[in-house]
């Protein structure tokens, strides 16, 4: 059996590799594909914790969270198109009218 | 008149907000008799004062959040209460002294004298620490905006700096107060910020000196105390008349006011230990705002600065640690208070007349008004401290006092006394003697009746107390002779205990005597 | 006897508020006129009255009321009348009566009249607390009374412009006025620190417990109170280094010269120091006894050589106050204080009628001030020419004269004590003394009439002026006389001071000496200024361009040493505190404050608006968080 | 074994394919990547006995999610490349990495305890949709329905955010502001051009671009 | 298989949830009439709203104290009640600001209130559990809200505001859940006081120091991030700028007191479990974050980008006092925003009064600094009121916030932090700069000369007056009421346990 340090170690990198993205990304909708793998990295943690625990609520807590991204995805997706409809442009270099 | 303190405090307050509705061309006159009522209070106060009672009186408590200790805690003794009706005396003179017809917005104008009136009486009548810091912040708001609106060309400047240098200095004293609540409640298990509780409480030296320090940042910054005195100049020379006034005569005297009501009772050691480096902040004031005073060539910053240099003489007699310092710096503070008032009115109605301040402009004043050059000249001398004025009996009192602490630094205080009349005579000298240089001088007219209405009563106490200052020394007498024993009672350290001279035997026999 | 005390005390208070409250803006009025005089008149007789109570009975002491009462502090408003001050009572009250009354005819054309005369009867006041006051706290208020009034009556004509240094060594009366108040202030604080250290020792100011306490003191601080106080007295006298305002203060209407500068305020330091006679003459302080017995022995020569070749008419009169202080000085501090009180009075009433001579002639010449300018004046106004004569002759001492005997015996304690040098000195500058008083009045009054071509027309002064001024004009004459009466007065307050029997025996050698020197003096004078074979009366280019000429005509320089050392070092100190004031005081608020100003512009531009540097500052600070837990983690 | 070879196939296709998704400057290899990986994800709860949860991942990212994401996608015309200015890529991956770093050593650490006793506890012969229905709907219902009501704010905020009426604002226009403008601008040169300019600003700007 | 089962109703407790689902009533409520008839009139959802809060308000004072229901998920403990009072009583006061004499785009949808109840329930969720994934949900249901009310006052800058604060929140949201897995591994439980237990038992375990503060490290990423902590704060600026006057008001104190109270069950657990890193970098951040805003908000031009600057500031203060962790401390948190509150919603109210469509005096900003010079002037009462709330903002006594100030610097004296009283102290010197250059402008300066009083006055109405006649009486007399406040306070934080 594989020892759960393997699930969370890949969690950690998936989390990072999103991380970078949020990080390195300039188009909202691929900021929002970071943001995903964000969460579905944490999923993995709790998926695995909760089976080495023998417990439900780790799985219970990727549920919830997979609700919570879809409604993200919702709810950000209403504001890109909105967004887009007034600038254009989903660049984030476009959309910095307040600053200071 | 069990709250007659309280109406000291909130009559004026309750004036000023009634004062909005009164008509504008109304609103000189209803700030008169406003202040007139508020200084036969203050009168009353007096009359009722027992001299003979060295503690609080009128005293008047109320919990406000007691569960912090704060309360509504005020009373009155032979320190404040002369403080109190110098203030009040200022104020009514001060609006006596304003031009209806030069000052726009009158309404506003009286409206926030009469708040700064309340803070005023309120910083010196109050016994909880909270409280004191209240009327203390509060008293800045109104002063921001009469320097603010009414005041010179860079006025904004200098009313937010005056603001935010007293405010940050006093921030510091928060936590001062803060922490001196903390550890009363350490020690007895309630939370007070009551004065007179606190006064029971034995700190060590350590603390002491941290809890000086603090509370040292707000009191030095208002004297103001050199090298935080900058803002001074910057407020009275943006400042109308009125302001400067207020501020030179009454607001500067709440932080020495602090020093005798907090600092030296609360930290009798640390006062002590302190006293070489309070000292040399002091000498410095002295000697060295006197000289950047005589190099002024406006008017009122002139008179302003030597406010600085006066107030080193009023630190060094807190200081002094002995009846005759201690008293004469109470003393003091109320001539200066007079004095510098009057002399900031003076350069105001001259500055009324020709709209200019610089002494370049003015020589030979004393020929066409030689009734404003008498009065000016009898504040000069009371500036200079001159006897059987004002000036002298605290000035006095206070080198005297301080004698014991240093000769040194006594002498090199006394020199105040000489440069104070170089600046001054050379500013007189300046602006009355001489041939009148300026053309547009030669039509000035002198004194009317409303400026004498404000002067007069500042000449008159100039001489009064300069000749028979007793009914006021009397009670000041008494409470800083208290004080001194409460200090010395509570000193820890044997050096502390010798430094502070108390008369306590006499005292307690005489005491027993009474009784 | 409370009464009368309070009646030659308040007198002079009264009239001058009189002239000052009901008259200040009025013009002219006799009324002040007549009703200041009849004031100080009345002021000196109840002076008699006490005087004559106290030769009778002793002193008289009265406490008024408390005035300051602090801690152990207590000064009341006490007034002592005893032998000296009832001395000086008299000396001040008939002065001043006569220069009261002088003043009307000298004042007569001035718009300001009447408060001029509230300005002196003030001084009068101020003088009369200084010398009745039974502590030192009171003698400090009539102390600083007197300068403030001085300083009042030397600015007295205001208006006058300032005139360069070179032009008018004292530049302006309001100048002039500023100098005497300030240098005096010096001198005060010296004063006040010895008061300090009176009380702290002590525990009172009053005279009798002071004097009480004395022995008991430490020798140290009993140096210390009395350099602390002589310096006190220093400023008020114009003893060296502090004598310039003196000169300076003619500037003043010549009645207020007469009053301050020759009878009373000047010789306050030397009443300090007759007054504090038991402080002076203990053993513990006869080194700054004798400090003062030589510092005015320097005064007196210095002053007399600086009068040799001064034109200015009063100059040379103030400087032979100078002079003369010197000499009362050297008195006291060789321990003859009633020898230095009896020549204080002398001096006081023929220096006050030479300067009234002196305004004499200033008046007839339209206030001209310079002896060059003058001559053969005797001739227009013989009585002033009397006057400055007797008080040219008392001043010179002469025998019989006044100041013959108060000068001679001042002279003959110097020989007593043996101080030969002091002894030396004090005679030839009686030889220098003779001939600068008689230089003057032959210049003025002899001599052709070199006005003449100037156009002035001079007359003498209104007849009842004249008349007034006699009194002084008979006791500089005749003071002398009731010397031995004054003695038997005056020592039973102040030690008596004796000749040793050597000293007695060779007293009519001394005293021919000092004659012997004043009579060359004079006859020197005489030989060049008035004389057959006079020199030209024309000034010798010469002996004007010689170096002691120049030092002597610009006072050693001294005026020009505190100008240059201390007076403009003092304004460029100003400056630059000013500056600094601004600069750096100022300054670092200011920059601490634009720094966090500044930090909060920089700081503001991490919010550059743009997401993605908002997430990359979040991610940052996660991370940051993190590292900082792992870190924690691996430490921990 | 077998568990042991598809943890690493899954591990290693989901890496690469997540690295595609935040590397790649196409929008629609990113998206497809994403959808892969996630389905590579569902493997993961599969071997974790998590069924329920796999089943859950398959309909609601793949099918729901990233058919949103495509009709979004078709929505912003993102099917060309899309330029993306990095300023300092290094320091991206160099934070990407350090966070990668930390999470290893974090995560090498015995996270599991030995004593700690399961509260849900997995029962057995019972099938996975069955327990989580079981905790779901007992302990968990509290959240489940606050979801359900997150769910509907997430759906109004979807329809109003992208419905017609956003296209023109409501606000009314204030006239007295417009005069001031009007006025301000009616001494100066090109007076109307600018008031015009400043106040139709929100509208030009919409519309533009 | 499974046996079924059985669950007595009073075992659930349902009145614990019976606030929220008041709320949530309340907006399905509104829905529902927008279904049955379109286009009424905004006051009626209003009153409407009002009355659901009341309702709400009125089901929260009859709460019990430590009371748990539905399995423990709800947990009503004292906190959990002052927050919801604090929520409500500000919602109260926000949501009348609708009734502005003019129209806004976001009130013409009645989606604007239902969503704003369903933020409420979403808030009372979130501080009304010890579950984690309550928690989180709670949050983010009332994020996802918080996100739409924004975007809905639909001008440029609020798009852009509401891409900017989901972007960031859904980052955050990544950080929680991290941050909340770590927790679980550690401890199996998703319920703060399991973990307390299990961390407690487990604390020497090796490596386990590392996995805490990584947790907790996530966690306060997480949480920094809704509380505006430096650095995670560059959202707040801009979101505030960009949302409506009230709402920007409302969220300089809203969410950020429930994000406090969760912060608060976390991370003091934490510290009282003895991780002292927690304390060391709530109280970095805490420092940074008061100061660096402080300076910052002293160089903007715009009234409300300051204010925003100065929420942040004020939230600095609120993170130094969590990590203090005492009774005091925790109690001064509360009355703290108790006060704020207020003043800061009065504050906002006064910029929402004098509101534009159009920017007069700049082209990016509603409320540069001049366009209330010479307010006093113009509008003197309304000048007079603003620079209460300034001066109160500031700290000046006897106005509400100092006593908040003064309690939160008394606390950290109370436990040796001196150093942090005076850095409270120095900024709050700072602080007072920038309100009181705002009181200059509007007394100080001259008015512009066009500037007349239709065009301030342009946006009041009765019910913005009513607003700020409560607003200010709270801030001038909170002399009279705090004593009998911080008793509750106090009361209330002490039963819980913090």
């Amino acid at each position: 059996m594989i020892g759960v340090s393997h699930y969370l170690i890949l969690s950690g990198l998936l989390f990072s590799i999103g991380f970078v993205g949020v990080l390195r990304r300039k188009n909202l909708l691929m900021l929002f594909f970071a943001t995903e793998i964000m969460l579905n990295a944490v999923n993995i943690a709790f998926a695995a914790i909760g089976n080495y625990y023998g417990d439900l609520s780790g799985q219970m807590f990727a549920f919830f969270v997979i609700a919570v991204a879809a409604s993200e995805v919702a709810v950000g997706l209403g504001l890109l198109i909105v967004l887009y409809k007034k600038y254009g442009s989903l660049d984030l270099e476009v959309i910095a009218n307040m600053k200071g | 008149m069990d709250h007659i303190l309280s109406i000291l405090i909130f009559f004026p307050l309750l004036a000023g907000i009634l004062g909005f509705v009164v008509d504008k061309g109304s609103a000189k006159a209803y700030g008169i008799s406003v202040a007139t009522v508020e200084f036969l209070l203050a009168m009353w106060l007096w009359m009722s004062f027992d001299n003979a009672n060295a503690g609080m009186q009128f005293t008047e408590f109320a919990p406000i959040i007691s569960q912090f200790g704060i309360s509504y805690n005020l009373g009155v003794d032979g320190i404040s209460l002369f403080i109190v009706i110098m203030a009040t005396l200022i104020t009514l003179l001060g609006i006596i002294l304003l031009d209806e017809s030069k000052i726009a917005n009158m309404k506003n104008m009286i409206v926030s004298l009469l708040f700064l009136e309340m803070t005023m009486v309120g910083v010196f009548l109050s016994l909880d620490a909270i409280i004191f810091y209240m009327f203390w912040e509060l008293s800045l708001v109104p002063m921001l905006y009469l320097i603010g609106a009414w005041g010179g060309p860079t006025r904004v400047y200098a009313a937010i700096k005056f603001f935010l240098y007293t405010f940050a200095g006093s921030l510091v004293m928060l936590v001062g107060l803060l922490a001196m609540a903390y550890l009363y409640h350490l020690e007895a298990g309630v939370w007070t910020f009551n004065l007179l509780d606190w006064y029971q409480l034995d700190l060590s030296t350590d603390l002491q000196f941290w809890l000086f320090l603090s509370l040292f940042a707000g009191f030095a910054i208002k004297v103001p105390m050199f090298p935080f005195h900058t803002w001074l100049p910057h407020a009275h020379g943006q400042a109308p008349t009125i302001g400067s006034v207020i501020l030179a005569a009454v607001l500067l005297k709440m932080g020495t006011y602090g020093f005798v009501r907090f600092s030296l009772p609360l930290f009798p050691d640390a006062s002590v230990s302190m006293i070489p480096f309070i000292m040399t902040l002091s000498l410095i004031m002295v000697v060295y705002t006197a000289m950047v005073a005589f190099a002024q060539k406006d008017m009122k910053q002139v008179i302003a600065y030597s406010s600085v240099s006066h107030m080193g003489v009023i630190m060094l007699g807190v200081f002094a640690m002995n009846a005759e310092g201690l008293g004469g710096s109470i003393f003091l503070m109320l001539s200066h208070g007079i004095v510098s008032g009057a002399l900031f009115m003076l350069v105001g109605v001259i500055y009324e007349r020709t709209g200019t301040k610089m002494m370049s402009e003015f020589g030979g004043l004393a020929q066409v008004m030689p009734i404003y050059a008498t009065v000016f000249g009898v504040m000069l001398m009371a500036s200079v401290g001159l006897p059987l004025t004002i000036g002298f009996v605290g000035e006095f009192l206070v080198l005297l006092g301080f004698y014991q602490v240093s000769p040194i630094g006594t002498i090199i205080a006394g020199l105040t006394i000489i440069i104070g009349a170089v600046y001054m005579l050379t500013l007189f000298k300046r602006t009355f003697f001489g041939p009148i240089t300026n053309e547009k001088n030669r039509n000035l007219k002198d004194l009317d009746r409303r400026e004498l209405t404000a002067l007069l009563p500042l000449v008159a106490i100039v001489i009064w107390l300069g000749i028979y200052p007793k009914p006021v020394l009397g009670p000041i007498d008494n409470s800083v002779q208290k004080l001194l024993v409460e200090m010395e009672y509570k000193a820890r350290t044997q050096e502390a205990k010798d430094m502070i001279i108390s008369m306590k035997p006499e005292k307690e026999e005489s005491d027993k005597e009474a009784k | 006897m409370e009464s009368l005390v309070y009646i030659a005390l308040f007198a002079p208070f009264v009239g001058s508020l009189f002239a000052g409250l009901f008259f200040a803006r009025s013009p002219k009025s006799i009324l002040v006129g007549v009703v200041n005089p009849a004031l100080i008149g009345v002021s000196f007789l109840a002076s008699v009255a006490l005087a004559m109570h106290v030769a009778e009975f002793g002193a008289v002491h009265v406490t008024m009321m408390d005035w300051i009462s602090m801690g152990g502090l207590n000064i009341p408003f006490g007034f002592l009348v005893d032998e000296v001050s009832v001395t000086m009572m008299l000396v001040v009250t008939l002065v001043s009566t006569v220069v009261h009354i002088y003043s009307n005819g000298y004042m007569d054309h001035d718009k300001s009249f009447n408060r001029f005369f509230a300005y002196l009867s003030a001084f009068v006041f101020s003088m009369m607390i200084l010398v009745m006051s039974d502590n030192l706290a009171g003698l400090f208020i009539g102390w600083e009374g007197v300068g403030v009034c001085s300083w009042l009556l030397i600015g007295f004509w205001y208006h006058k412009e300032d005139k360069p240094f070179e032009e008018n060594p004292s530049i302006s009366p309001s100048w002039a006025a500023n100098e005497a108040f300030i240098m005096n202030r010096i001198a005060d604080l010296g004063m006040l620190v010895g008061i300090f250290l009176i009380y702290w020792n002590v525990g009172s100011l009053q005279y009798n417990v002071v004097f009480d306490a004395l022995p008991n003191l430490a020798d140290g601080l009993l140096v210390g109170i009395a350099i602390a106080l002589f310096i006190g007295a220093m400023g008020k006298s114009a003893q060296f280094p502090l004598h310039t305002w003196l000169t300076d203060a003619m500037e003043g209407p010549t009645p207020v010269s007469a009053l301050i500068h020759a009878a009373t305020m000047v010789t306050a330091g030397v009443f300090l120091v007759i007054r504090m006679s038991p402080l002076y003459s203990m053993e513990a302080v006869s080194g700054v006894s004798m400090f003062i017995a030589a510092l005015g022995t320097f005064v007196a020569f210095y002053a007399a050589s600086m009068a040799l070749i001064a034109r200015d008419i009063k100059r040379i009169v103030a400087l032979s106050t100078l002079s003369q202080l010197g000499y009362m000085f050297a008195a006291a501090g060789l321990g003859a204080y009633w020898i230095a009180l009896f020549h204080l009075a002398a001096h006081a009433f023929f220096k006050a009628l030479l300067f009234l001579g002196a305004g004499n002639v200033m008046h007839a010449m339209d206030d001209e001030l310079d002896i060059f300018k003058m001559g053969g004046l005797r001739k227009v106004m013989m009585g002033s020419y009397i006057y400055m004569g007797i008080a040219s002759i008392a001043l010179a001492g002469l025998p019989f004269f006044a100041g013959f005997y108060s000068k001679d015996a001042i002279i003959e304690t110097a020989f007593n004590e043996g101080t030969y040098l002091i002894w030396i000195m004090l005679v030839i500058t009686a030889g220098m003394t003779a001939f600068y008083s008689f230089r003057q009045v032959f210049f003025s009054f002899h001599g052709e009439e070199r006005w003449k071509p100037l156009g002035f027309n001079p007359h003498d002064m209104y007849k009842y002026v004249l008349v007034a001024m006699a009194p002084l004009a008979i006791l500089a004459i005749s003071f002398g006389w009731f010397m031995d009466g004054y003695k038997a007065f005056i020592t039973k307050n102040l030690p008596a001071y004796e000749m040793s029997d050597h000293t007695h025996h060779i007293a009519w050698l001394l005293g021919a000496l000092v004659v012997l020197f004043a009579v060359i003096g004079i006859w020197i004078a005489y030989r060049k200024y008035a004389g057959k074979g006079a020199m030209a009366w024309q000034r010798d280019e010469k002996v004007e361009n010689s170096f002691i000429y120049k030092l002597l005509e610009n006072q050693y320089y001294v005026p020009h040493a505190y100008d240059r050392f201390i007076v403009q070092p003092y304004i460029v100190a100003s400056d630059k505190f000013w500056e600094w004031d601004n600069k750096i005081v100022d300054g670092t608020v200011d920059t601490i404050a634009k720094t966090i100003y500044d930090a909060g512009d920089k700081s503001r531009t991490m919010q550059t608006g743009n997401l993605s540097t908002y997430l990359n500052w979040m991610g940052a600070g996660a991370l940051l968080l993190i590292v900082a837990a792992a870190i924690s983690a691996v430490i921990g | 074994m077998y568990e042991f070879i598809a943890f690493y196939i899954f591990a290693i296709s989901t890496v690469v394919l997540f690295g595609i998704t935040v590397m790649s400057k196409n929008v629609l290899y990113a998206m497809t990547s994403l959808a892969g990986g996630m389905v590579m994800i569902s493997g993961f709860f599969f071997l974790l006995g998590a069924d329920f949860l796999g089943v859950v991942q398959l309909i609601v990212y793949v099918g729901a999610v990233m058919a949103l994401y495509a009709f979004a996608m078709m929505f912003f015309d993102a099917t060309k490349d899309i330029k993306e200015k990095h300023q300092n890529p290094t320091l991206t991956i160099v934070l990407g990495a350090l966070m990668a770093l930390v999470f290893v050593f974090i995560f090498s650490a015995p996270i599991i305890g030995e004593n700690i006793e399961a509260l849900y506890p997995v029962v057995e012969g019972v099938g996975n949709a069955q327990a989580v229905g079981m905790v779901l709907f007992t302990k968990y219902l509290v959240p489940f329905e606050l979801a359900a009501v997150m769910l509907l704010v997430a759906m109004i905020a979807g329809i109003i955010l992208a419905g017609k009426k956003m296209d023109h604002s409501l606000t009314t226009h204030d006239d007295a502001v417009d005069e001031v403008l009007h006025h301000r601008f009616e001494s100066e040169s090109d007076a109307i051009h600018d008031a015009e300019k400043i106040a139709d600003r929100a509208e030009r700007e919409g519309a533009g671009k | 298989m499974l046996e079924p089962v059985n669950i007595s109703l009073e075992s659930l407790n349902l009145a614990t949830l019976s606030p929220m689902l008041i709320a949530i009533a309340g907006g399905l409520i509104i829905l529902i009439i927008d279904l049955l008839k379109e286009n009424l009139h905004k006051s009626l959802y209003v009153m409407l709203t009002l009355l659901i809060i009341l309702i709400d308000l009125g089901a929260v004072l009859g709460l019990n104290v430590n009371e748990r229901g539905f399995f423990d998920v709800m947990l009503i403990d004292g906190i959990a009640i002052i927050t919801q009072i604090l929520i409500l009583v500000a919602s109260m006061l926000f949501i009348p600001l609708a009734l502005t004499s003019k129209r806004f785009h976001e009130y013409s949808y009645p989606e604007f209130f239902a969503l704003f109840l369903f933020m409420l329930a979403g808030l009372q969720f979130m501080v009304s559990s010890d579950n984690l994934i309550l928690i989180f949900i709670g949050l983010e249901t009332s994020s996802l809200s918080l996100y739409t009310l924004i975007a809905l006052h639909n001008r440029h800058n609020s798009f852009e505001a509401a891409v900017k604060y989901f972007t960031m929140g859904a980052l955050a949201a990544g950080f929680f859940t991290m941050g909340s897995a770590i927790l679980y591994g550690i401890s199996g439980s998703l319920e703060l006081y399991q973990i307390a237990d299990a961390v407690q038992a487990r604390i020497d375990d090796p490596g386990m120091t590392a996995l805490i503060i990584g947790g907790a490290a996530f966690l306060l990423a997480a949480f920094s991030f809704k509380l505006s902590l430096f650095p995670f704060h560059t959202w707040a600026p801009d979101v505030y700028e960009g949302a409506s006057a009230p709402l920007a008001g409302y969220m300089s104190v809203v969410p950020k007191v429930t994000a406090a109270v969760v912060s608060m069950r976390i991370f003091e657990m934490l510290i009282h479990l003895g991780v002292e890193w927690v304390q060391t970098a709530i109280l970095v951040l805490a420092v940074l974050t008061m100061t660096l805003a402080n300076i910052m908000a002293l160089v903007q031009e715009d009234v409300k980008r300051m204010l925003a600057y100065s929420s942040i500031s004020h939230a600095g203060f609120i993170m130094a006092a969590i990590a203090i962790a005492t009774t005091k401390a925790n109690a001064s948190v509360f009355l703290y925003y108790g006060l704020f509150m207020f003043t800061n919603l009065g504050a906002f109210t006064m910029l929402w009064v004098s509101r534009h469509k159009h920017n007069i005096h700049h082209a990016r900003y509603d409320h540069p600094y001049e366009k209330f010079a010479g307010m006093i002037n113009v509008m003197p009462m309304g000048a007079v009121v603003m620079a209460l709330f300034m001066l109160s903002l500031a700290g000046v006594p006897p106005f509400s916030v100092f006593w908040g100030k003064i309690y939160i610097m008394s606390s950290a004296v109370d436990v040796g932090m001196v150093w942090l009283a005076l850095v409270m102290g120095a900024n709050s010197a700072i602080s007072a700069y920038y309100y009181l250059k705002l009181i200059v402008y509007m007394f100080l300066k001259e008015p512009a000369a066009e500037l007349k009083e239709k065009v301030v006055y342009y946006n009041v109405s009765k019910p913005l007056m009513t607003v700020l006649g409560i607003t200010v009486f709270i801030t001038v007399g909170s002399m009279f009421y705090v004593d009998p406040l911080l008793e509750y306070i106090t009361e209330m934080v002490k039963v819980s346990g913090f």
